[in-house]
This record gives structure tokens, C-alpha cells and sequence, in this order.
């Protein structure tokens, strides 16, 4: 196992990787802005470097900083944490260069999940159903209108660099075809750098259902079960659970068998997390791969026993997990919600400020990842998590009640700070998601007020 | 000034120490000396932001004439870096200093415009590019980082005397870490 | 189930079991003395009632007081947690005859099960070992030295009324007997106001080993595994695990079963722990019944998914526990530390005072029990429990690693006050526990320093 | 006084009112009518135990010269009831009332001594002990707490003017609650 890791990212995750080093008796190294000087991850870590100014682009994403870093402590892996460099291909390469562990999939397998048409040729090419589009760059708005014939509408244009939503735009006519291409080139030119974009038929109503993987070096692939993320606000996860409500225990198992054949044809290495669309016929579409860790990583550790982020250090220095399928058993129900730092009221905004006072659940099958303090400024550079809230239960109804328990003792204040605390609690309180009937309409429109 | 000489530097001592001793984005430090006062002033975290962000650029792209590349002057720089230290150990600030009626003096640091490996020769055995005491104009060289194998030279931000080298030579220091303290003129 | 129940406790239990009885829809009444006005469980219950001064004899003891509450809030039970009214026959008497349904076992069960000595007949006649003694009180110091005859030395003398280890002497030979005997007597006197005692073999070198047991109205009685409680000071429980350490399954197994045996012999109702020493030849010798929740259950929870105050709630309420034997499956390994509000440094003493900042573990398989917040006043009227710290893991070497990264996260600061974190950090390193061979003697002679 | 009498009421209102209003053990609360000034002092915690205590004991076995069993004089349980009303919402405490000049005058409430239902009159409709204005002396009764089937009298425990009764009959009440404000002579 490695003697030091270092952690490049900053927040809860940076905070929950640390918190396995320390029991696996791996030395951490932890980097942060210096809008993070007062994150408790820069004293819990054994030691910490100032990388950068706030922004990002400076700190968190810039690769010299970071790399400098590891090697002034040396440092013999990188865990990346979610967003940021996770699933950045050159920075993994980066890595190599250095002589240092990426704790992730190797830079091919980034590259090649990480150009997301790329990706659904691959996949489909695994035997994973995707939906009908033009897995290619699209050139002008009269190939995205020839194309649309052999897709049928609605129809979404996605940029090939995407990601978390961004660089999208939905045409559900031919009619609105040439202005969404052009729409999706220019958000994907801003954001990303990359103006490449293509079609894929458009699915206004469904679930969005995830398979949470973990591949060895050497062809072994194994499964942790499914998720369902379907409430989400703008392509954003409010709530994550774990089994999939409504989904038969030989469906759900059949698509992670699937999954896992698909991510051993792939090559997939590490932890990582294949998300798909549900349909109203029942059909899966399979969308895209996340390469690394994911945010609601917690239910699926809460229904297994298993902890994720071990898996992953112990992938990265022996080239295997720690665990087979057969030690996978899934037991009871689990549900996560993020308390983030915005306001339902004003569209979501962001409220960064002082926290004057925190509460945190606690008690029986409640687990919360945390990362602010009290007195602690939530800073307006970075995204506005202030802790994941996951409980477990022996069915889905109790770890409902246990989470509006849980939900319930939340308390976060400070100037001008607000949290979805409350909107949360509306939506688990909503018919539709008790019933498990919710598809990734149901955030997007409601209103608690 | 010359026979406050001694205390100027005590204060200078005690003015870093106390900067390095607290945490918190203190901006403005007052010192003293004859009814034992010291008034600390601290940042606005709203500022913190591109005041950082203008203090990097301009100490990344730092050129001969102490201007960031967006024409940030040198002064704006150094309040930059002031700002930006929010929270930090070892960083820069201002500290105006009253010994009974003499005249106000202002300490600045030079911070490290990254992560890397300070060195206060151009090469091992080579005289240092400044010792303390020493005066420094705008742009002048004062020492070099290594990072990522490059070699990337450190400029004085604003003229004035260096009161104190705050890192070992071949010291690890990282972002914003205050590398010199300097008297301006 | 109950509409309304009324919880006759403080603190960390009190807190407990707001909390399920949320989940479970149930509306509740905190009563609470004037020392914990700002406690949150005053503000989490739906109805608080402010019932006495802080002296728990004029509060929490208070039986007329506690029953007014109830009345006048409409609750139709009264949990009362562990300590304080919670073993109380005359209580649980009055309960009845107020028409309140008392949650634990019936009076003549507590009548019982309180006497140790009855107890021990009552035991020993359902098939447990028990330790050679009397096991009937002593009247006199030369009736002692007859007695002692039969049973061998090292002997203890024992309040009849007894427990938490007060009111007990100990003679090595017999010439110590008479003044053993005097003092067991004087402190009985004092501390439970009934000067009866008895004798019984003295185990030196000892583990102390608990069954969880929950018994139904209709001699459905299930275990829940068993627990090491061996790290005590001053018979004051510091640390506790599930499963006990170096004990084969099947060993722990059969003494589960004897144990159901057992309490289906003498009637046991709703939730309690059948005490147990286990000496160097491997022997089990039951030592007393606790016949409420214990601080330690959540390792229990932990390990098997079960909510003990739910089926304390069902048995309440229903006869019927709501699981079977079956229905339990033991996986992993807990532990818990209790955060004390004392000083190691000085012999233990409680440190009361306002709490400045405080910060409690988080992350993955960590649980925190709490009731302390941030500038809240630890009083020096009840037990100095901070919070109990839980971790679970798939063996017992992750769970040790990870609850020394636990405590490592405990910050709790303010005017005077100390904790046993580090005393518990201390103990967790230790050879002997680390290997799972210490006794009691264990934490009475270990000096972290 | 007399002309003061509206402004003295006035002033108890607030006074009252500003004690329900906060938590956190007040110990004195002083109220100034001219240059409209509140002054609050609170409680020291260590106080709190032994007076809590001594004042329930008084409560309990008020007797009709107004000491406790233990002999401590109704002042005494009147501090103790101050102490002892820390963190609660309408609980004891004393308020010196300072009118441009007039002499002070403390105002104390009687507590309830535990958990119960509050009666003003000795039987349904019977005549209430006490009304608003009433002059009261030590050990006087002025309610009934009935409390697990038993009628336990409630003693004044100073000599005073009932200024407010803050219960409303028939009402539950708990341990320590304030039942009626008197303006002690």
C-alpha cells in the first residue's frame, strides 16, 4: 500500500478520502486555496500545501501546482476526489510522467469515456443499449438536420466534452433543430473549449439509474449494485437511493451483470459508475461513464458494507480489489441528500457567508459527511455543498422517515446563508418519489412553497 | 530614522510574528510603540476574490516593471497580496508603525507566486541576489523558484530595503508564503 | 402503536429515542429538569415539560412529577431510557395504575431481577452458571464467615439492591471478611437506603461479556448477539464491542441460546442484557440482568441492522417484538467509546462547563450519539457522558482503525472542561486490547501518560 | 407613587414581557423609564444548584411564615426562584424599576413548586383567592396546584401588591413557571 497520498480536491470528498488513508495507515498530504485555508481537511490531513489563489483554474484544476506539491511531500499517489482533474486524461498522463499513482482509470480509458460520442460507440459496441444519435461531431446545421431523419425527435444536441449538464440544448421539432445546434456550439465552446457537438434522440420522461462498478487490472469486474438518482434540478443530484425503487431484484440484477461484462470490455479500471436513462417502456439507454468516485458513493457503502475509497487505494497499488462479487451482499435501503449552500427561493442561488451556527444529524443509521465548521466561511468559489445527510434502514420506507427525521435536525445558519434543507424535505414528502413513480421531472417543477 | 534603527526592527520583528502567530484575514496591523497599542485591521473577504486573483496574475507574469500583466500596478499588487494572505501563517500585510512622532513606514512581503523550491543564488556558490538590508527597485531580481523543473526568477513587487528573509535558501514554501520583507522607501 | 409517549430521561437517551419514535410517527413529551433547559432534545420533543429543579430526586427520579407530565401532556407510555426510573418497580407500578403503559418489563420482572440475590436463585434455577454465594442476604459478619466456608475466597460482598458496581467489598482471605462485610453494609446503606447484603466468589481476572435479549409478551424471546464490555473503570463501562473478541462463534452461539432459555424461563418482556463473566478457564458466570436499553446497544444496531428502540416500542405496544429470530443476521464488527466529560489526569473528575466549540466524528460507518451543542452548559448534576462514538467495520482491525480515526476528529473545548478521548485512544492501542486478551483489570490500572 | 402607578404597571408589563422574551439565567433586570435605559444581569450558573434546590424545598414545604423547612427566609427562596429561573421563558427574577427618582421598588413572582394544574379559587365557582391588586402577605394563600389527585396549596411568600397573574385558571403548568407577579412593599 502507499506510504502518502495526496488529495486534489477540497470539501467533503476531500475530507472523506482522508478519513480512509488515516485508517489504513496511509500518510495524507492535502493541497487547498487559500480560500480553504480554514477547511478542517487542511489540519486532519498530516500535512498541507497552500497551491493556489480561489479560483480554480488556479488551484484545484492547475496540474503544476498540484504535481509540485506531491512531489515536494513526497507523495506516491494522487486521489482526485470527484470533479476537477478526476477525470482529466492529461492529468492522469501527467501523473505517469511524474512517477506518481493517478488513482483512477488509466489515460486511455479516460480519453476514451471522456469524449462522450467516443464513449456510446464503445459502449454500444460492449453491448450496452444507447439511444439512436450520431455518436460524431456534427459540422454544420444542415448535417444535424440530415442526421435528425435516422434519430427521430425530440432530439438533444450535447457537446462531445460535456458534462454535468452544461453544453445542451434540445430541439423537439426539426423546426428548432439549426438554432439548438448552434445554441449547444456556442455553451460548449464557452464552457468546455470545445465546440464539437452531436445529436441523440431526446427522452423527455424518465429515471435516471446508475451502476456503481469496481475493475481490477487484470479483467476483474465486479458490481455494487444500483442507484437511482432521478431527483435532480438541472441535470443536478438532489437526492440519490439505493435499491432502485419499483425495479424487479432480477432486472436490476441483470443490467449490473450487464454493466460489469460491458466495463471488462472496456477496460474499466478502479471505481467508476455507468449511468443510464430508464424509460417509460422500461427500456435502459445507457448515457455515460463517470470515471471516478462518485458524490453519493455513500448508499451504496451504506447497503454493502463496503468502503469505497479503500477499494480504490487498493486497486491502485496491487492492481486489484480487496473484495470479490461474492462478498458483495446488498442488505436493506439507503438514501442520501445534499445540503447545499442556495436559496429555493431565488432560483438557487448560491448564498456563501460565515456559518454562525451548524447542526448536523446524528443518532441511529445516520451517517453525514461533512467538511464546514462552525465560524467557517462557505466560500462562493467553489460548488455549494455543505454535507451529504445518507441513513440506512431494512426497507425504503423506514430509511424515509429516518431521513425526514434526519432532515429535521439540520440546522445551518449564518448571514445570508440558506440551505435546500427544506426543499428537500418537500420533495421526500412528494407522492410521486414515496411512490417511487418520480422521473427527472419531478425536481425541476416543484415548488414547495 | 537612523537611531530608531533598533526599534524599527523589533517592531518589524514583532509585527511578522504576530502575523505569523495569528490566523484570519488580517489587512492592516498597527504598532505602538511608546502606549504599547497594537490595532489589527482584517480583510474583506469580498475583496479576497480578484484581489487574489489580479495578485497572482501579476505575480506569475510579474515583469521588470512590477506590473501584472493586466496592468495592475505594483501598489494594487502588493495590497493583492495583503489581501489574498487571508488566513495564512506566514503572509503579506502592512503594518504602519508610529514611534512617538516619527514618521509612518510601510513593511510589505514578497510571497511566493507558487508552490516550489526558493533559491537566493542563481547558482550553488554564487553570491546571493540580495541579502538583508540591501535596497531593491521595482522589478529587481531577488531570488528564484523552482517548479515543475523550471526556473522561474522573483521579483521585487515595489522599491525598498530588505528587513528580513523569511525561508531557508533551498526551502519547499508554498502559494502566497511570504519569501521577503521589505521596508518601502 | 402509541400516539403519544413520554420519554423519563436525559441527555443521549432521551435524545435516542426522539429520534425513532420520529421515524415511527410517534408524537413525544421531553421532561426535563431546569440544569438542562438548553438541552435539544427540549426543543426536538414535540412537548417538553419542565419538571423539578436539577437534582435528579427532584426531577428525573420524581415519580409524581414525571406522572403529571404525562398527564397532562396525553402520552399513553413512558420510556425511560437506562438509570434514573428505569429498573424502578414501584415506577413501572405506578405507570400501570395511572393507566400508562410503562416500556420495559413488567414490575414483578423488575421486583425480581432487582433483588441480585433473588436474582441469582431465580437465574441459576433457568439453567444459567452462576458464582458460589449465598445468593440470600447476611445478617450478621459472623453468618458471613459461616457462609464463606461453603464458597472460598476471594469473596465480595454485595448489596442486595445493588449496581454500578456501588456497595461492594471484597475479602482475599478470610481474616478481611468482617471489615469487607462492614463496609459493603455502610455503603449499601447510604447509597441504596437498604443495608442488605450477600456474598458471593470473588473473580479477580475477569472478561465481561452481555447478551442482548428481547423478549415478547408470549415467551417469544430472540437474542441479538453478545457484547465485550471488559474495558471498565471502576465497574464503569469505557468501551464496548460486538462481537467478543477471541470467542468461537459457536461458544458465543451456545451461550446466546442458554440465554434466550433463560429469560423465556423467568418472563423477560422487551428489551434487555443478561451480564456475564467469563474467567481464565473459559467459564461463563452470570453475574445480573439489566432490564432496560444499555448505553452500549448501538454496537449491537450496528452489527445487525435492528433498531432496538423500535422493538422496544413494539413489544410496548404489541406483545411482539416486530423481528424474529430470524430475522437476525450478525455482520462485521462495532465498537463504541463513551466521550466522558472528565479529567483522566485527575482520577477521573467530572468536568463540567460551558462547551466553547466541539466537534464530533463524522464519515464513513461512524455514528455519533449526541446531546451536547456548541455553547451548551455540561452540568455537574447528572452523568458526564458527552457522546457515544460507534464505528463499524468488516472486522474488528478496520473497526479499531477506525475509531481511532474517530476520536482523532473530537474536539470538544471550553472553560475547564476535559475528556477521555485520549484516554480512550490510549486504550485502544494497547497490546492487550489490540489482541483482544484484556480483562477488567485492563483501563482500572492503565495509564495513558 | 400614585401618580406613578399607570408608568410603574407600564414598566412591569415590559419588564415581564422581556423576561419571557429571552432565555439565559437573568438574575437582575434593571428598567429606567427617563433615558429609556434596560440593563440585564445574569445568573451565575454555580449559584444555581443549591438555590434551585433550597428554593424548592422552600416551595414545597411553604409554611405560613414563608421559610423552608431548611429555615431559609422567603428572601432567600425568592433568589432562589430568580436563580433558579435560568433559561426559562416566564420565570422568576426581580427588576428594580428606577422612575426618574423614585424610590425602588422589586418586583418577584411566586413559581410553581412542580408540575400541575393551576386553580385560583378554592372550588368551582367560589371567589379566587387573589386578584390583580390584591395585597398579599407571607404565607398567605393565593391558588391551588392540584398535582397527581392532591390540592396543594400555593403560599405567597413575600408581603406585596399581586400585580399580574400570569396563568390563566385551570391551566397546566410546570415546575417553576411563574404564577403571579408582585411588587413587593
Amino acid at each position: 500500500m502507499f506510504g502518502t497520498v495526496l488529495i486534489a480536491n477540497r470539501g467533503e470528498i476531500a475530507l472523506r478520502v482522508v478519513r480512509t488513508c488515516k485508517e489504513m495507515g496511509i500518510r495524507t498530504v492535502a493541497v487547498y486555496s487559500s480560500a480553504d485555508e480554514d477547511s478542517p481537511v487542511v489540519r486532519m490531513a498530516d500535512e498541507a500545501v497552500r497551491i493556489g489563489p480561489p479560483p480554480a483554474k488556479r488551484s484545484y484544476l492547475y496540474a503544476p501546482a498540484i504535481l509540485q506539491a506531491a512531489r515536494l511531500t513526497g507523495a506516491e499517489a494522487i486521489h482526485p476526489g470527484y470533479g476537477f482533474v478526476s477525470e482529466d486524461a492529461d492529468f492522469a498522463e501527467m501523473c505517469q510522467a511524474e512517477g506518481l499513482t493517478f488513482i483512477g482509470p488509466p489515460p486511455e480509458v479516460l480519453a476514451m469515456l471522456g469524449d462522450k460520442a467516443e464513449a456510446l460507440r464503445v459502449l454500444s459496441a460492449a453491448g450496452l443499449p444507447v439511444l439512436p444519435g450520431t455518436h460524431r461531431p456534427i459540422a454544420s446545421a444542415g448535417e444535424a438536420v440530415e442526421a435528425a431523419a435516422g434519430i427521430g425527435f425530440p432530439i438533444i444536441v450535447k457537446a462531445l466534452s460535456g458534462g454535468g449538464g452544461r453544453g445542451m440544448a434540445i430541439a423537439m421539432r426539426p423546426s428548432e433543430l439549426p438554432e439548438a445546434y448552434a445554441r449547444a456550439r456556442n455553451a460548449a465552446r464557452a464552457v468546455f473549449g470545445d465546440e464539437r457537438v452531436y445529436l441523440e434522440r431526446y427522452v423527455e420522461s424518465a429515471r435516471h439509474v446508475e451502476v456503481q462498478v469496481l475493475g481490477g487490472l487484470h479483467g476483474q469486474v465486479l458490481h455494487l449494485g444500483a442507484r437511482d438518482c432521478s431527483v435532480q434540478r438541472r441535470r443536478q443530484k438532489l437526492i440519490e437511493e439505493t435499491p432502485v425503487p419499483g425495479l424487479p431484484g432480477d432486472v436490476a440484477a441483470r443490467l449490473c451483470e450487464r454493466t460489469v461484462e460491458a466495463a471488462r470490455a472496456v477496460g474499466y479500471v478502479g471505481a467508476g459508475t455507468f449511468e443510464f436513462l430508464l424509460d417509460d417502456a422500461g427500456e435502459f439507454h445507457c448515457i455515460e461513464v463517470n470515471c471516478r468516485i462518485q458524490v453519493e458513493h455513500p448508499v451504496t457503502e451504506l447497503v454493502t458494507g463496503v468502503d469505497l475509497v479503500r477499494e480504490q487505494l487498493n486497486v491502485a497499488a496491487t492492481g486489484a480489489p480487496g473484495i470479490t462479487q461474492a462478498d458483495v451482499r446488498l442488505s436493506g435501503a439507503a438514501i442520501e441528500c445534499r445540503i447545499n449552500a442556495e436559496d429555493p427561493a431565488r432560483g438557487f442561488l448560491p448564498t456563501p457567508g460565515t456559518v454562525e451556527s451548524l447542526t448536523l444529524p446524528a443518532g441511529p443509521f445516520t451517517r453525514v459527511d461533512d467538511h464546514v465548521r462552525q465560524g467557517m466561511r462557505v466560500s462562493p468559489f467553489y460548488d455549494p455543498l455543505l454535507a451529504k445527510v445518507s441513513v440506512w434502514a431494512p426497507d425504503r420506507e423506514q430509511a424515509l422517515a429516518r431521513m425526514e427525521r434526519a432532515l429535521s435536525e439540520c440546522v445551518v445558519t449564518g448571514p445570508g446563508i440558506s440551505t435546500t434543507t427544506g426543499f428537500l424535505a418537500g420533495l421526500l414528502a412528494h407522492p410521486l418519489f414515496r411512490d417511487g413513480k418520480h422521473t427527472t421531472a419531478l425536481a425541476e417543477t416543484f415548488d414547495p412553497a | 530614522m537612523a537611531e530608531h534603527g533598533d526599534l524599527i526592527e523589533a517592531v518589524h520583528r514583532h509585527a511578522v510574528g504576530f502575523i505569523e502567530s495569528i490566523g484570519g484575514p488580517i489587512r492592516r496591523l498597527k504598532v505602538t510603540a511608546g502606549e504599547v497599542t497594537l490595532e489589527a485591521e482584517w480583510a474583506d473577504p469580498a475583496a479576497l476574490a480578484d484581489a487574489a486573483d489580479r495578485h497572482a496574475a501579476a505575480a506569475d507574469g510579474a515583469t521588470s516593471n512590477g506590473q501584472g500583466p493586466d496592468g495592475v500596478a505594483s501598489g494594487a499588487a502588493l495590497v493583492a497580496a495583503t489581501v489574498d494572505a487571508h488566513g495564512t501563517r506566514a503572509a503579506a500585510t502592512a503594518a504602519s508603525v508610529t514611534l512617538n512622532g516619527a514618521a509612518a513606514t510601510l513593511v510589505a512581503v514578497i510571497p511566493s507566486p507558487t508552490v516550489g523550491t526558493f533559491y537566493r543564488c542563481p547558482e550553488p556558490g554564487a553570491e546571493p541576489f540580495v541579502k538583508e538590508g540591501d535596497l531593491v527597485t521595482p522589478g529587481q531580481q531577488v531570488a528564484i523558484l523552482e517548479a515543475m523543473k523550471m526556473m522561474n526568477p522573483i521579483h521585487a513587487l515595489t522599491a525598498g530595503r530588505i528587513t528580513r528573509i523569511l525561508v531557508e535558501d533551498a526551502a519547499a514554501v508554498e502559494y502566497g508564503q511570504a519569501l521577503f520583507a521589505l521596508e518601502e522607501s
